[in-house]
């Protein structure tokens, strides 16, 4: 066999070549001529052949079939032979022939509407909202928390400090721990609840956070405020106690000055 | 309140599909919930069934409203998408879709032929074809269209084939059951008509013995025999 | 085509509200598309009271549909947003785990690094796998698998990444101890940039100069040499 540089795709195969032919001709598949297909189908094939072009051996036991068909129609009917032990119905050549070229039709049709699918899809935006949120509710407080995870908070920022001041100019402490709870109880009266670091927030100096500090532990002790965290390593929070009544600064005698 | 538009305000609120299993779970935690109000309690076991006929009724309402957007169900979950004439504008504004490169055109007869027929072997699809699917069917394989689906208990055990579920998702349909005429098609019956206009008896005789070429043309058999018209070459 | 029904599919599929300039600029765009048609074409210059005529004509028809959702206009910006009264269901939803979607190999393979190297820059992830890791990274960071740990003393003090909680929840890990044993991974030698301290000038020393330090700190950069020795200058 001559080596053929260009492979004949043109079509999907011979079923889709014979297609091509009956839709040439413009009739139903029932009713289209065999004879004359095979015809057409060979010289077609003779064609592809003489552009060097690769004849896949489909196209060559097609081909077969046909002159079969070809050759059986040219004896008359009395003269056929049937194949032995099947009946007519599966024998004739012709109807194996047409059927499968039935159902070839069929799927390739459904091919060409999953192309159309194909096509719309890409036309097709899913809607992709932003992300529904609500308002973070405070979730349920895991009150109980151990004085050592307060220290630990304080003691970071505390250290934070420390790096941050380390070269700042020492300036006067002006902050008292009766003035911090006063403070303290105005921001958690206004607010129901604060994180821990709020309270922190404005200070200016190692001192003051000593003093916020001193004040909360204070108010803790005098069960003005309780602190609850509501996850495992999440942050501290600071809430009115549950038996708390609503007089304003507690009475706290001497606060100790830094 | 009723079921269909707390399903649709689900699905709108949705950055995915979901399936009913999904909306189903939600209804159930909605009426678990602590504040739970007597409407949301009352959908805390919605039925399968009631809550796919909500979806139906609310995807024919949406069709009905003729809006720039439908309700659809891909491959099992349900979701809002905008019709496929407003692309030009949707492009401009969210970008080209990032989508695989299209099918050739033999893989999507494969791909047709595999989806309507499965569970289906390689040899079956070839008959259909008439022509070797090696080639066509690796690359299906690969993009997650087919997957081997088990063995037909047949000699040799040849695997058999069918669709993914990506296989839905990228033709945006919902179920097997949305293939275009799928009834038609998984079992196509072809009719015998009463006379094959195909005889030509004014040529010649035959010119091979006929049993000897039917049992070497006989399509879809592979053809061991020699070539029966021999080529020239 | 109905300018209204092409602002509504823009504002169906946008995941933030859009004002009528943002509107206006995607019909453009549109318009200016290579493969833009007539119609496309016809709104390239929408007059800004014709675009609100529009969205506010939309607005009422969505009011008059009475759905579970509406168009409303906050600040000038327009979006669909759903009614209030569905708010038991949404909230159920937002705390619902649907259905995970699956971490992809690329995926994995960072987080592993990540979880057996932490702290680790990007740039090491990177000398690790061989590849850019943007993308994945980002996927990971969103999913809350990973968080900045905080950032290398090193030159340009990259971000040093670590693990999330939730990470050891996803892998039912009690902790990072648990990992299982993967001695070889965290013994790959990654080059780390010179330290940052060679550059401080408070500390008395001389620094290299920049264009020396830059190339010796580029972050990804193959290390031919092993780990490299504090500059003796």
């Amino acid at each position: 066999m001559a080596e053929y540089k260009v492979k004949f795709e043109v079509f999907e195969g011979p079923l889709d070549l014979l297609l091509y032919l009956i839709k040439k001709e413009e009739v139903d598949i029932y009713e289209v001529n065999l004879t004359k297909l095979a015809t057409q189908f060979i010289e077609y094939i003779e064609m592809m052949r003489e552009f060097d072009l690769e004849v896949a051996g489909e196209f060559v036991v097609m081909a077969s079939t046909l002159m079969f068909i070809k050759s059986r129609e040219l004896l008359p009917v009395d003269l056929q032979v049937a194949v032995e032990g099947e009946d007519d119905d599966t024998t004739d050549p012709r109807w194996e022939l047409i059927r499968q070229l039935v159902a070839y039709k069929k799927f390739k049709d459904a091919a060409a509407k999953l192309q159309s699918l194909e096509a719309r899809q890409e036309n097709v935006f899913p809607r992709l909202p932003g992300k529904v949120e609500f308002a973070p509710e405070p979730a349920p407080l895991k009150p109980d928390v151990s004085v050592f995870d307060l220290l630990n908070a304080v003691n970071a920022i505390l250290r934070r400090f420390t790096a941050r001041d380390a070269t700042r100019d020492v300036f006067e402490d002006k902050w008292t721990v009766s003035e911090k709870i006063e403070s303290i109880v105005r921001f958690i009266g206004e607010r129901g609840r604060a994180k821990f670091t709020e309270l922190f927030a404005d200070a200016t100096s190692h001192g003051e956070v000593v003093c916020t500090f001193l004040a909360l532990l204070e108010l803790i002790r005098l069960k003005q405020l309780t602190c609850a965290q509501s996850e495992d390593f999440g942050e501290i929070e600071i809430v009115r106690a549950a038996t708390i009544n609503h007089t304003p600064a507690p009475a706290v005698a001497a606060p100790p000055q830094t | 309140m009723e079921l269909k538009l707390i399903l649709e305000s689900l699905l709108f609120s949705a950055q995915k599909p979901l399936n009913s299993a999904e909306l189903r779970e939600i209804l159930a935690k909605a009426a678990e919930a602590e504040d739970a109000d007597t409407v949301a309690k009352t959908f805390k076991k919605t039925k399968e069934a009631d809550l796919t006929a909500a979806l139906e009724t609310l995807a024919k309402e949406h069709e009905a409203a003729a809006r720039s957007y439908r309700l659809v169900c891909v491959a099992g979950a349900w979701q809002f998408v905008t019709q496929p004439e407003f692309a030009p504008w949707l492009k401009a504004f969210v970008g080209i879709k990032s989508r695989p490169s299209r099918l050739s055109a033999p893989a999507l007869e494969t791909l047709a032929i595999i989806a309507y027929r499965q569970p289906v072997t390689r040899a079956e699809v070839e008959q259909i074809r008439g022509v070797n699917v090696d080639g066509v069917m690796q690359t299906l394989l690969e993009r997650d269209l087919v997957t081997q689906t088990g063995r037909a208990e047949v000699v040799g055990r040849p695997a058999t084939y069918g669709t993914t579920p990506l296989f839905l998702e990228y033709f945006g349909l919902g179920s097997l059951e949305d293939l275009p005429a799928a009834d038609e098609l998984r079992k196509i019956t072809v009719v015998k008509p009463e006379a094959l206009t195909t005889t030509e008896p004014e040529l010649g005789l035959a010119t091979a013995p006929p049993e000897q070429l039917a049992s070497e043309a006989k399509p879809g058999e592979p053809a061991a025999a020699p070539e029966p018209v021999a080529p020239t070459n």
